[in-house]
């Protein structure tokens, strides 16, 4: 696998560039979901995207992670093309899987993006294999685990936990803990402390301030280092909040999980509004330039023709049997 | 009566359940919101004890559900998606399916599980998307798959009160029908089929929400040939008896199934016709194709689930058909 | 289900016959395995009758327990009859289980004996989901959980640490930490500790000598009067050995992961050795003639007939398919 | 060569292929001590990195198999009885499996599952003795199950090379197998049967170590019918040509499954046939029954295993048969 060059977010005006392109991108897909034209919905990212900016500007080209159903920030801030994201939550063949994965399996493996994942928590093994494999080859890559609060309390992410923990693999595990799984809040769900659970396996833990990027940043860089060094795994607590309900289809329901003064609480710490560069406006005007251009490939993209449904199945390309006869 | 949603009939079964027993409890994700709407307002009827909303923790809230069976309780275990019975596989499979034989008929585990959605929702791709019913089938767990409402309520009745662990797949295909119930909604037993239109040429076995394409098809079709549409209702214990008698008319069989080709139901079903049955003509089958993975891009989710269109040429190919030898 | 009493494991003298009838047990087997009448062999429980002992005597009629792959000892000291265990392991229909279940899944209902278990870690859950439904009917019922160090890394098993401590369920978690899970010292598989890993989850966890019944009678105590109190679960990590291979098919392997000199520090530590009452040798006659008894009764038990193989399949008597037409 | 045994085989074909390429690797319970036989060795002369001692985290380690795979390199995983199959569901059938299509190509995973001894072993009792290969030729993963030890090391030699995940099971019932081994061993492809025994009256075909069973009733019987013996060696890619071409010759077909009844293999290779294939006669199969549990007492474990007397009846049965009506 060719690596294609991850962004660097290394100075405050390119971690608010990356910051507003996902909030812009989310935006739009808002839109196109409100149109018809992203089918299935999509689990907004909106509030979240320090974590996702600050953990990737620790991470290099040849660093890897894993995402989760929530993950067009994971994906966007590791440096995958926003139109080719776009077409790909449209299901057109110049989408990142060419139409077959979505929002929730979107994956560029050549920018070390193993993929959103549809199962709460399953990310995380994948990582723990893939940066093991590169530990045993000798390479110094540092894989990121995205999850969930709700996450930690898969049985597979808390084996994960314990296997990195005896190999010391370089992983970095990334809790997003946005205070609900769906409707459950982390209180009801977790025992103890996201972190207590880490360090019980022997991780080094810390719990930082989600919505601050250059806080994030500066923990995942310690972790990455770690990890480069030969150290082992960590675990980062990233404390944030979902602006938007858990997913699209939610702003049809009425749900009352939780309430407008918590909601506008969070909004209030907005990471966009935190520590804006200067040059925040002529960034803002780009980026939506940007995703202007993004949007427009993504509807000039052709859909897949049927005849391809089965394409890809097999890697070898074997071909199944068709569900009908002749 | 008037017009039953299918997911209101569930709730209902649920709730007259709960409402008649007091050792029935729902344990899920989100159930207390009633996401998948199965469990709409049941938590301010009942209470969140009886209610309850877990961690995701698929396989241990699942086998607390079969330790719960044992304590003398009749749980009821919402998978919000298909493949979380992949997760929880282990636990229905190894545990509550086998606990009964292997204590040689000590324990009884009357779980009930219910996934309010299987089968292809447009946009939910590849591991959203499975119609894995097949696999319990095989495993041998008592497996109900209703097509309408009425069922719906009927065979959620019949599981909770069933001794045995019951796996309940609402296709989301389904999930739109809308029935209008006169006659009072009642338990149906498992293992009993449905002819939901007689027929004399062809039989059309389908199964859950193909149940309705089926029945469009027979329609369709009907100058041209006489086609009964069998709904099996249970896929195990199965009624062999009533396709055996459906054959004894029509000699020619579909079966219209939205699993996975190789080793899925349809497959069950030609095997024993063709081991058991009266066929006049090789059997057909119109399925998923073999390992399929739905991708996401609608156009191509459709191109791989049954379609009305191959069941037309399905019905022409059996009436064409016979025994060439 | 009627429940039949529980064994009192009161007075020291109790507690050693108890542990004695588990040893005597467990050599029996080891002999009828060499026979050939226990076909597939057994997981002895040889070296760690103190633990199964010590926290059964914390248990009253009317508790349960959950048991694991080695469970002979956990099913006698909870009161099962030995005579019936035994003709169980020998497949007759007279055994705890007709026959159907063997070693590996003995069980007794009606002395709450929910079943050995062959998968690791598998019993807690179902420990968990008994003990919460005994909550929810408002009785005091405790029920105790054993498993290996082993199924420490297993993912259903933390899982259901956590839904005990978010409920409060009363269970007793008791890790009987033998220092291998088959071939792998607990040290190379176990990241952190026992006891830390519970103790993330909010549960309260004590590290006990597995060896010394009166140590891990009077931990059981306490945990079980928490459970009582509603005070919710507790977990004991007791520190343990088998005397015996991991199963014994092992007698006929040349394995090397442990070594005599550690088989023999612990065998110095024999449970029976540690404190024998003065009435010992009594005891000792007592049991091994209890012990005949159960061998005739066993030995004297019918083959189930080849017609009943698929009998209480379905609690409710559904007949499935036969595998074979006529 | 000399007399090869079939857990030797596979010892061989692993140690081949590590030897080979630097990308392979063995992750599994007790590997390093070699306790299934098939790592024997192994860890002596490739290292503790390489032939990797994992905790019971079956679901972690098998998805680090794919995480490892989708990193370039070609992950082999033990999974010491079958059940773990059961435990590790998700990660195979819903990720390893789904990702190449997932990721529109992109993704590649080269893991093989192997479980060495799969089925009855006498007392290994309920958990411990399920044949669930049907479940995944369902979901769509390559499964594979040799019947001797040249077919063992030659496909294990392929499934480790393929670029897919593939799942080879071991039947405790072939593991005593041994082959005089003459000609050197090399890889099998996936997806092609072999004829242990031409024939031209009855077709019997038959999986792993049901082969053997199926060889000595065909010679039992050699004066009363002349019994073809097909071994699809792999389940899925399935070689339906070759079952096509055997009934061809014969017109009459048994199948002889060590899985469950319904949804098993056997199920779909009659509803195949009866599709697609000459058939003189309705098709018979012998299995397990519907949704068994192997109980204890080893008499009772036999009893629900296909059986040579089975065989015979449905043979016979078969050549009597004819399509009545
Ligand atoms: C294992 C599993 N269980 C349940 C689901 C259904 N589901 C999807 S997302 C979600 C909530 C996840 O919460 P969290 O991990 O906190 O992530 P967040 O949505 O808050 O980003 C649930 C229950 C799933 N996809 N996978
Ligand atoms: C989930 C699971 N993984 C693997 C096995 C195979 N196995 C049976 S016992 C055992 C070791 C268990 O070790 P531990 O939990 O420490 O218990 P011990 O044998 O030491 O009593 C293994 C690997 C199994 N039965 N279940
Ligand atoms: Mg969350
Ligand atoms: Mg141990």
């Amino acid at each position: 696998m060719t690596q294609v060059s991850s962004p660097t977010l290394e100075t405050p005006a390119e971690r608010y560039r990356m910051m507003r392109l996902i909030r812009e991108f989310e935006t739009r897909a808002l839109a196109l979901v409100r149109e018809g034209l992203i089918v299935g919905g999509t689990h907004p990212y909106t509030g979240q995207e320090a974590v996702a900016v600050g953990v990737c500007a620790a991470l290099r080209t040849g660093d890897q992670l894993t995402s989760t159903h929530r993950g067009h920030g994971h994906v966007l801030a590791k440096g995958a093309d926003p139109g080719r994201l776009l077409a790909e939550l449209l299901g057109r063949e110049n989408g990142l899987n060419h139409g077959r994965g979505g929002s929730m399996h979107a994956a560029d493996l050549s920018l070390g993006i193993l993929g959103a994942n549809g199962m709460v928590g399953a990310g995380a093994p994948i990582a723990v294999g893939a940066a093991w494999a590169a530990g045993r080859r000798g390479r110094d890559t540092v894989v990121a685990a995205f999850f969930g609060d709700g996450a930690l309390n898969q049985g597979v992410l808390l084996e994960s936990l314990n296997l990195a923990a005896i190999w010391r693999v370089p992983v970095v595990f990334v809790c997003e803990n946005n205070g609900y799984a769906t409707t459950l809040p982390a209180s009801a769900g977790v025992a103890g402390s996201a972190v207590g659970r880490a360090a019980a396996f022997g991780i080094p833990a810390e719990t930082v301030d989600g919505m601050d990027v250059a806080a994030v940043a500066a923990a995942a860089g310690r972790a990455a280092a770690r990890a480069r060094a030969g150290q082992g795994p960590s675990f980062l607590e990233c404390r944030t909040y979902r602006f938007e309900g858990h997913h699209t289809v939610e702003r049809r329901m009425k749900l009352s999980y939780r309430d407008a003064a918590e909601v506008a609480a969070w909004r209030a710490r907005d990471p966009l509004l935190l520590d804006p560069p200067a040059e925040a406006a002529s960034i803002d005007a780009e980026v939506a330039e940007l995703l202007d251009r993004a949007e427009e490939f993504a509807r000039a993209g052709a859909v897949p023709a049927a005849t391809g449904a089965s394409r890809y199945l097999y890697a070898d390309g074997l071909r199944a049997r068709a569900g009908a006869g002749a | 009566m008037s017009w039953l949603s299918y997911p209101k009939a569930l709730n209902r079964a649920l709730a007259d359940a709960l409402a008649e027993d007091e050792t029935v409890c729902v344990l899920g994700e989100d159930v207390g919101a009633g996401m998948a709407g199965v469990t709409l307002g049941l938590r301010d009827r009942f209470g969140a004890g009886r209610i309850v909303d877990t961690p995701l923790s698929e396989q241990a809230f699942t086998s607390m559900g079969v330790g719960a069976a044992l304590a003398g309780m009749r749980p009821v275990i919402e998978l919000q998606i298909p493949s979380l019975l992949f997760l929880a596989f282990e636990q229905i499979a190894n545990q509550a399916h086998k606990f009964s034989l292997m204590t040689g008929g000590q324990a009884r585990v009357p779980l009930t599980v219910v996934v309010p959605g299987s089968g292809s929702r447009l946009g939910w791709a590849g591991q959203h998307s499975d119609q894995p019913y097949s696999l319990f089938a095989h495993v041998g767990v008592k497996t109900v798959v209703p097509a309408t409402p009425s069922d719906a309520y009927g065979l959620l009745a019949t599981a909770i009160r069933d001794d045995d662990p019951v796996l309940l797949f609402a296709p989301a295909g389904a999930l739109p029908v809308r029935e209008d119930v006169v006659a009072p909604l009642v338990p149906i037993p498992l293992g009993s089929a449905r002819i939901h239109r007689p027929g004399t040429e062809v039989t059309v076995l389908a199964i859950g929400h193909l149940v309705h394409e089926a029945l469009a098809v027979a329609e369709e079709l009907a100058g041209e040939v006489d086609i009964e549409v069998l709904d099996p209702r249970t896929l195990h214990p199965f009624d062999w008896e009533a396709l055996g008698d459906s054959l004894e008319r029509t000699g020619r069989l579909v079966v219209l199934d939205d699993a996975n080709r190789s080793c899925g139901f349809a497959a069950e079903v030609l095997a024993t016709a063709s081991e058991e049955f009266r066929l006049v003509a090789p059997p057909r089958r119109v399925t998923r194709p073999d390992g399929a993975v739905l991708p996401f891009a609608p156009e191509l989710d459709r191109a791989l689930q049954p379609s009305r269109e191959q069941l037309r040429t399905a019905v022409r190919g059996v009436l064409k058909g016979g025994w060439a030898w």
